[in-house]
């Protein structure tokens, strides 16, 4: 039966009257009103898309397309509010509102005595609500809308801390690089409006094979095919909001914000937007082999150097930042190769693993008193072991053990490149392949520093006032009194209950949901019309031919390469990390210049900075004080006007005051005419 | 034989000169504490001389005294409101007389007889009559210049004045002179009839420029404006406020008498001759006015462009032309009236009020004052709604109308830069603070008051509605 | 036999001078008012040729006014002048220049 | 009274600064009412349009015309369009705000400012009302004068130097748009805009005309290189004066080029659209670089305003392309939707924005950046606002700011690519300077002491503000009802660009 509308406004809105009554009555309800209502608002979207999951897939519910109301309506081209519920959307919408209300759940006890409590739960909430309209969409518009909201609102939560300057920094930087890509998004949409006279999904993807041999005009000699055009301005758009290389300056940065945001938006589910966004587009992108290899080259790029980056790295946080710009990475080779369905599958299933990560950090960073520097970690693992435990389950998933959830994802993702004949398919073998074992390397060196080995930090205690686990706003650092870091004024304990249970929530599908979803949603073409591959590039299809059931895949992935690279990675890092310390440091010292490149991301940021952001003010102040100040107000404005001063106080001089000169300029006058007259008498 | 109907036509001119006389004769047997009478008595002359002639006016034109005399509708209008600004003059001058002992009888006598000078210069059908007119209005005019006796300023500027003013009507003579050799008649009319088939064209022409100079030199059009600063400079404000109103109107009459009645068939040639001096006057009168301290003589330029604008509606030698310049006078006159009236109705004993300086927030002395004089400046400047900007459409307008594009952008750039130095003033009121040593008289005579008011309020009623007046002008010249 | 040029000529060689005085002049203001005279005269000889060649009148009548006006314009003149002197203390066109620019 | 409406809302608030102004210095509280009961009967009028108004007929609708200069055959003509009707509402609509935020702000002679502001908006209505292109001029020109006060007596340190830069840059504009007008009239022998409209004209005559009405309504808009008295005028105006400038007068040049360029030229401006779009592109790339570099907010917002105004031009002049290049009238009314709806939203939110910065200039007395900065901390409710408006300044989906900027890059991508590569570059560059701005006032420490002092935003400002930011979002969330108001007029205007004269 069809789902009605009011269930999922329901679902879109609830979080947004969260959102608002959090936001401008927080100080009237408190904080346990602000946390209450909005967990509230949380749960009810969250039971209804898992009520609209069910219905879609089970209930047999039919496609959900139509339009809410009219944005604009002028002549043929109209814009409309909508939704779009199918498969993926129904997804989408589980993983969003599951791991936000996880999040929500979690920010209780990560945020309890910070004091912008009710405007985060606020800001969290009113993200849902953006993430839901952006996927939930059945048009461009509402695409768009949702696209810049969730943009929007990383904004504001990186900067959440807005007394600090690196997180001010931090955010301008994230959403002018976002803005970047959303310039590319633009314009596809135009181009697509342009092309198909329509903004509306179900017309732009039924009518898309009209494409096929237009071309864009760009100059009198320069054509370019539509489809094309079209796809790479959309993926620009999803390499903003995604993270790909070269827009990926913006996602390390992001750690500025709190842990749960980290979580939520900046690896469950806002960066992978982008992802979301090509497979909705798949009908589009499969037009376009030449799209789709530059989409697959800069995805492989992205999982293999930045991966590379997050095995120096010491901030636990960075480190995970870094592993997600590589699974991000992952999954665009995914679409890249035309399997759509296996870029979602493991974007789920890294919603999972990698938000159980970030919080699991986010737990360790309590413990450690907001010290997130690994160098003075260690040994944790008997102070914190749910922590600990739920943590090795997402690194194992992370790096794609089998049974684990990563594996089923990401192994067929390799599968999947493996078998593509698409142009850069090659390149990206050897990325994804390669990116496995640095995966595995960072991943475990993570746990090892973290959890494992000696404790580098030390206890003092002290008396006076024990306080509870340290909290984000620095006003708390401040009271700490700053000691030298690796301090800690009490040992590190086991977070409290509302931010374990998270982690044992997200660790159950971390474990599980590959196992158990990986025949139906890779395999068995669950995704119905909701993605769209051309048999020449259907992939998966291969694969699928080789499948026998998900046991079989994992034992079978024993034997292969990726898990070789994982357990080779396991022993490197074993022994150095457990065993002999102290070769890190040698490793490091040999490889100077590697270690730099780095340390220092390729420079990538600071060619950036300099060009654009020094070079942006630098060409300003030369328009402004070159074309402004001096051409136009110099020469044209003020000039002039003392020019007309300089030749009145000339003229002025000619009323000498002398009667004989009046007398003389009417003699001239009169010659003047006489002359005037004889000249045109000639 | 001069018959009585005659007599009737110039009833206006003859009850003027009677009253004149009488007055002449009045105040020299009255005491100086009945002078108030003198005032009001003249008042009720010049009120009684347009009722006059607005009643006796006949439908069409009208000659006397062998087409010596011209009375239509160009010399009505342009005598009602000479004999309007000149009321508004009286009004005006009377508290700065009595303040500076000038209060006598003679400023009255001579007033009166150069307002008879402007009637019979815009009546005049002959060229004798535009000589004596013109004499008259001159001679009255350079006695009233020379009124404040104790003055240096005064004196300068009455020698200067006088000396040109001969030189100009020397010219103009030598130009009738020669016009009379080539058409042997001094008759306007039999002028206009006999130009076409006279046989010394170059005689002509050159008599042509000769009179283009005098009128030029009346108007205080460039080059032969020189007298123009330093008279209105120089003479008492009470006078200067008179030079730059009724004069101006009989010095359009006095061109249209000379240039249309008598010689519009050499049309072709003055036409370029004035664009030439409209362009030399906007040039001189905007730049110069610029680089003013003193109130009265950056008026005095702003006089010398407005009459550039004036030309512009003359060079279109048609009849909306004249209409055009003749609105322009008009409204010139009404403008220049208000604005010298409010420097007027400002001073005081021992302060003259005429330094820009000396407005340096009015706006907190006197708003009202100040307000009035915003108006008069932003018309001058030709802002609408005002009326001065519907002056200088129409006056555009006939330029362009005959074919002078350039002449109207030339014109309109003229207009941007004269913005300037208005909106100087009105900064200077508005936005600066007031400095000591510059208290304006605050409570100004009442009549002051209520005609400054009126006058300046004017301004602002004909750009609402100016339809009717334009009508009136276009009418006097469409026979 | 003098025709009609010869006065026409004089007349303009007289003109011509006395507008020289006028504006050559630099030193008294008498001379400008006899200048003036003297342009006045120009005028009437123009006048009285003119009207005499063609045979009609009208332009001796004018002759008659100019030189009233010019008797009236010169007492003007002369009474002007008195006052010049009088505040001044001096009738010397040069000096006559505080007002300028 | 109905076939008066639009006289009534002319005269109404001119004929009410006259009691303000009487009310004296002496009783400023009085002229504050009264000034405000005004400015809401005002109001009221206005909103009697929408009912009056049929928006699906479309064309000049409720005329009036009397005689007013038979000699000349002037009319004294008003009538309306869905365009003028929304350009009347939000000048009603600010007309208010500015009485309300100008309240005890202004402390020297209040019932001058009030008149002033009645004066201005009385005019402003006329220009969107007047149908006779002299009664138009006369109105546009007027407004100079209470504007020229308002800045002269009110404004800043330099506002000599502004207010006489702004007075005579305006003038220059729109005296070669007289001198068309009179070559018109002597053509036409009417200042009828319907008749001149369909008065033929060589292509020669019509490019002469079209750089007149340029050169007039570029000054107005403002389009480079005729922006330079922008900035200045606004960083000296009160802020009253800044909100009117930019709300509303800014607009009377994009309903000129309406007015006049397209219907009366519209060969001569197809022929040069080419000029006007470029300057457009300028306008959005280059101004966007100048603003990013301004350390006095008011300069930023100025400068921003020149952008976004850019994208008025833009939308009106690529429906020529699109119409008669390629037949394609949706898009070109799409372009042109789109620039009508930004010029109302560019109304709210420069107003708002004006309005944030005399709310911080209120408490600090300096506008320039650096004095500021972690005024979040002591202001959390302004903070909300100052987001709220800066995002839509950079055209977030959801605010009004988006709404046209989107529809233009639309229609000038099926125009011409790059023209759309180059609008859409306002995105970033547009984020980088308003964000910056965000970024140096609003987020950081306290660093100045003074900062630290300052009170959170009073009920007044509040209610200033929050009409602003409704008005913002309800535009950005739902903009039919607007577009359906303008939407017939906007066609009839593209039926106009596809006839010929030549």
């Amino acid at each position: 039966m069809e789902l009605s509308t009011s269930i999922l406004l329901t679902i879109a809105l609830a979080p947004l009257v969260g959102c608002l009554l959090a936001g401008f009555l927080g100080k009237q309800i408190g904080r346990v009103g602000a946390h209450s209502v909005t967990i509230l608002g949380l749960l009810i979207s969250c039971g209804l898309s898992f009520y609209v999951l069910y219905q879609i897939t089970m209930g047999g519910a039919p496609v959900y397309n139509h339009n809410i109301y009219t944005w604009f309506e002028i002549g043929k081209y109209t814009a409309t509010v909508g939704f779009l519920i199918d498969r993926l959307t129904a997804m989408m919408m589980v993983v969003v509102t599951f791991v936000s209300l996880l999040v929500h759940v979690y920010t209780i006890g990560y945020m309890a005595d910070d004091d912008g409590y009710q405007r985060f739960f606020s800001y969290i909430s009113l993200f849902t609500f953006s993430m839901l309209m952006l996927v939930m969409s059945n048009n461009f518009l509402q695409l768009f809308f949702g696209w810049e909201a969730v943009g929007l609102v990383s904004y504001l939560l990186i900067g959440f801390w807005y007394k600090r300057p690196t997180a001010i920094f931090a955010n301008l930087k994230a959403f002018i690089v976002n803005r970047v890509g959303d310039f590319g998004f633009l314009l596809g949409i135009a181009a697509i409006l342009y092309f198909l006279g329509t903004l509306d999904y179900a017309t732009a993807f039924s009518t898309a094979p009209t494409l096929v041999g237009k071309t864009l005009t760009l100059t009198q000699s320069i054509h370019w095919d539509a489809a094309t055009v079209i796809c790479i301005l959309l993926f620009i758009g999803a390499m903003g909001k995604s993270a790909q290389v070269p827009l990926h300056v913006w996602l390390p940065d992001s750690m500025e914000g709190p842990t749960p945001i980290s979580a939520l938006i900046h690896a469950a589910t806002m960066v992978t937007a982008g992802i979301f966004m090509v497979a909705r587009m798949s009908p589009l992108y499969e037009l376009s082999d030449s799209a789709l290899s530059f989409v697959l080259v800069i995805g492989a790029t992205g999982a293999l150097f930045t991966g590379l980056i997050g095995i120096v790295q010491n901030d636990i946080k960075r480190v995970v930042a870094y592993s997600t710009l590589s699974q991000l990475g992952y999954m665009t080779v995914a679409l890249g190769v035309s399997a759509y369905a296996g870029a979602v599958f493991h974007l789920m299933t890294h919603a999972f693993f990698k938000a159980l990560l970030f919080l699991g950090a986010g737990s360790v960073i309590i413990a450690m008193h907001h010290e997130q520097d690994m160098r003075y970690m260690g040994g944790l693992r008997k102070y914190m072991p749910i922590t600990w435990i739920t943590m090795w389950i997402g690194a194992l998933a992370l790096c794609g053990v089998p049974f684990f959830a990563g594996f089923y994802s990401k192994d067929s993702i390799i599968d999947a490149v493996h078998d593509s004949h698409r142009w850069g398919s090659g390149y990206a073998y050897f990325c994804v392949m390669a990116g496995a074992f640095v995966t595995a390397t960072y991943t475990f060196r993570q746990m090892y520093m973290t959890f494992h080995g000696k404790e580098r930090f030390k206890v003092i205690e002290h008396h006076g006032h024990d306080h509870h686990d340290a909290h984000g706003a620095d006003d708390h650092h401040d009271d700490h009194g700053h000691l030298e870091p690796g301090v800690l004024h009490h040992a590190p304990k086991e977070s409290p209950w509302v931010v374990t249970l998270p982690l044992i929530l997200l660790a159950i599908p971390s474990l599980l949901v590959g196992y158990f979803t990986v025949q139906p949603v890779l395999f068995g073409g669950w995704f119905g019309g909701a993605v769209h591959v051309n048999e020449a590039n259907n992939v998966l299809g291969e694969i699928g031919k080789e499948f026998h059931g998900s046991l079989a895949m994992a034992l079978n992935g024993f034997t292969q390469l990726p898990f070789i690279l994982i357990v080779l990675a396991f022993i490197i890092t074993t022994y150095i990390y457990l065993f002999n310390p102290a070769m890190a440091g040698k490793i490091k010292n040999a490889l100077k210049p590697l270690w730099t490149i780095l340390d220092r991301k390729y420079w990538v940021d600071d060619i950036y900075f300099a060009i654009f952001a020094r070079g942006g003010v630098m060409l300003g102040r030369m328009f402004w004080k070159g074309g402004d100040a001096a051409v136009i107000d110099g020469v044209l404005i003020d000039g002039s006007a003392s020019l007309v001063q300089r030749i009145a106080s000339g003229m002025r001089r000619v009323q000498s005051g002398y009667l004989y000169h009046y007398a003389f300029a009417m003699i001239l006058g009169l010659i003047l005419l006489l002359g005037g007259y004889w000249l045109i008498g000639q | 034989m001069p018959n009585f109907n005659d007599i009737l036509i110039m009833l206006p001119e003859f009850f003027l000169v009677a009253a004149a006389c009488v007055i002449l004769v009045a105040d020299a047997f009255m005491k100086p504490a009945e002078r108030p009478f003198l005032h009001w008595i003249s008042i009720a002359v010049l009120v009684v001389t347009i009722y006059l002639v607005v009643r006796g006016q006949p439908s069409g034109s009208v000659t006397a005294f062998n087409g010596m005399f011209i009375r239509d509708g160009v010399a009505e209008i342009l005598k009602v409101f000479a004999l309007l600004s000149t009321i508004l003059v009286f009004i005006y001058a009377r508290p700065y007389l009595v303040d500076r002992k000038l209060f006598v009888g003679e400023f009255y006598t001579l007033m009166i007889f150069a307002i008879i000078g402007v009637m019979l210069l815009v009546s005049a059908g002959n060229l004798i009559m535009i000589y004596l007119g013109l004499e008259l209005l001159t001679l009255s005019s350079y006695a009233l210049v020379a009124l404040n006796r104790d003055s240096k300023l005064s004196s300068e500027a009455a020698i200067k004045y006088f000396v040109l003013g001969a030189l100009a009507s020397g010219m103009l003579l030598y130009g009738m002179s020669m016009l009379y050799g080539a058409t042997g008649t001094l008759d306007l009319a039999h002028l206009h009839d006999a130009i076409p088939q006279s046989t010394m064209p170059h005689l002509l022409v050159f008599g042509l420029i000769f009179m283009i100079i005098g009128i030029a030199f009346k108007l205080g059009a460039a080059p032969f404006h020189m007298w123009i600063p330093d008279v209105y400079q120089g003479s008492p404000t009470a006078v200067t406020v008179f030079i730059g109103s009724a004069p101006k109107l009989a010095a359009f009459g006095m061109a249209f008498r000379l240039l249309e009645s008598g010689m519009g068939d050499l049309s072709q040639h003055w036409q370029l001759m004035l664009a030439v001096l409209a362009v030399l006057s906007l040039a001189i009168g905007n730049l110069v006015a610029i680089v003013q301290s003193n109130l009265k003589r950056l008026l005095a330029y702003s006089t010398i462009s407005h009459m550039g604008y004036l030309l512009l509606g003359l060079v279109n030698a048609g009849p909306e032309g004249y209409a055009a310049a003749m609105f322009y006078a008009i409204s010139y006159a009404l403008m220049s009236t208000a604005a010298f009236g409010v420097i007027l109705a400002l001073s005081r004993a021992g302060f003259e009020c005429e330094e820009i300086e000396d407005f340096k927030g009015l706006n907190q002395r006197a708003p009202w004052m100040a307000f009035l004089m915003m108006l008069s400046l932003f018309s001058l400047a030709g802002v609408p709604p005002l009326f001065g900007f519907f002056a200088k459409l129409l006056v555009l307008q006939a330029a362009i109308h005959a074919g002078m594009m350039w002449l109207a952008i030339v014109g309109a750039v003229f207009a941007i830069i004269g913005l300037y130095y208005y909106l100087h003033v009105v900064k200077v009121m508005y936005f600066d603070k007031p400095v000591a040593g510059t208290e304006v008289r605050l409570q100004p005579d009442f009549t002051l008051r209520v005609a400054l008011s009126l006058n300046a309020l004017a301004l602002l009623a004909l750009g609402l509605y100016w339809g009717p007046l334009l009508g009136w002008c276009k009418q006097a010249f469409a026979g | 036999m003098i025709t009609l040029s010869h006065y026409i000529v004089l007349g303009a060689i007289l003109f011509c001078i006395s507008v020289a005085g006028l504006f050559i002049n630099r030193k008294n203001v008498i001379v400008l008012l006899m200048a003036i005279e003297l342009m006045l005269l120009a005028v009437n000889i123009n006048f009285v040729a003119f009207s005499r060649f063609n045979h009609d009148v009208a332009g001796q009548v004018f002759v008659f006014f100019i030189l009233t006006v010019a008797a009236a314009e010169s007492a003007i003149g002369l009474a002007i002048l008195v006052l010049l002197f009088r505040n001044r203390s001096t009738v010397n066109i040069a000096e006559i220049d505080s007002m300028k620019g | 009274m109905f076939n008066h409406l639009l006289s009534l809302l002319i005269w109404l608030p001119i004929a009410g600064a006259v009691p303000v102004l009487l009310a004296g210095s002496s009783r400023p509280n009085t002229a504050r009412w009264l000034a405000l009961l005004m400015a809401v009967l005002t109001f009221a009028v206005s909103l009697y349009l929408i009912p009056q108004y049929h928006a699906d007929a479309g064309g000049m609708q409720l005329a009036e015309s009397h005689l007013w200069i038979a000699a000349l055959n002037v009319h004294y003509s008003l009538a309306v369009d869905g365009i003028s009707v929304a350009l009347i509402l939000l000048t009603t609509f600010v007309g208010i705000l500015v009485i309300v935020g100008a309240w005890e702000v202004i402390q020297d002679n209040p019932h001058q400012y009030m008149a002033a502001m009645l004066v201005l908006e009385g005019l402003m209505i006329g220009v969107f009302c007047a149908t006779d292109a002299l009664l138009f001029y006369v109105f546009f020109e007027a407004m100079l004068i209470p504007m020229f006060i308002l800045i002269g007596i009110w404004g800043g340190p330099r506002r000599v130097y502004a207010t006489l830069k702004f007075f005579i840059y305006t003038f220059l504009g729109s005296i070669f748009m007289l001198i068309g007008l009179i070559y018109l009239y002597l053509k036409a022998g009417t200042f009828d805009l319907h008749t001149l409209a369909a008065l033929p004209l060589t292509l020669k005559e019509q490019s002469w005309l079209f750089f007149a009405f340029l050169i007039a309504f570029a000054v107005k808009v403002p389009m480079v290189p005729v922006h330079t008295w922008l900035p200045d005028a606004h960083v000296e105006a009160p802020t009253g004066g800044s909100v009117v400038l930019a709300a509303v007068m800014l607009k009377i040049g994009g309903y000129g080029f309406l007015r006049f360029s397209l219907p009366i030229v519209p060969d001569a401006s197809m022929q040069f659209a080419w000029v006007v779009i470029l300057l457009s592109l300028i306008a959005v790339v280059y101004i966007g670089y100048v603003a990013l570099v301004q350390d006095d907010m008011k300069k930023l917002v100025a400068y921003s305003s020149v952008a976004h105004m850019g994208f008025v031009t833009l939308g009106v002049f690529i429906a020529f392309m699109l119409v008669r290049e390629q037949g394609n009238t949706d898009a070109a009314r799409l372009g042109m939707q789109g620039a009508m709806v930004q010029m109302i939203s560019h109304g709210f939110i420069s107003g708002a924005m004006f309005s944030c910065i005399g709310v911080l200039y209120d408490r600090l007395h300096t506008r320039s950046i650096k004095d500021y900065g972690g005024v979040i901390n002591v202001m959390p409710w302004f903070g909300f606002f100052y987001v709220l408006f800066a995002m839509a300044n950079c055209g977030l989906p959801g605010t009004s700011g988006f709404v046209g900027e989107f529809m233009v890059i639309l229609a000038s991508f099926s125009a011409n690519p790059w023209i759309a590569l180059f609008a859409a570059f306002t995105l970033i560059i547009g984020a980088a300077y308003t964000l910056w701005l965000v970024k140096r006032v609003l987020w950081g420490e306290v660093t100045n002491p003074h900062v630290a002092e300052m009170k959170d935003i009073n009920g007044r400002e509040t209610l200033v503000l929050g009409a602003f930011a409704a008005l913002v979002l309800i535009v950005g969330v739902w903009p039919e009802p607007l577009i359906h108001l303008m939407d017939s007029s906007v066609t009839q205007l593209v039926q106009v660009l596809a006839i010929h004269k030549v």
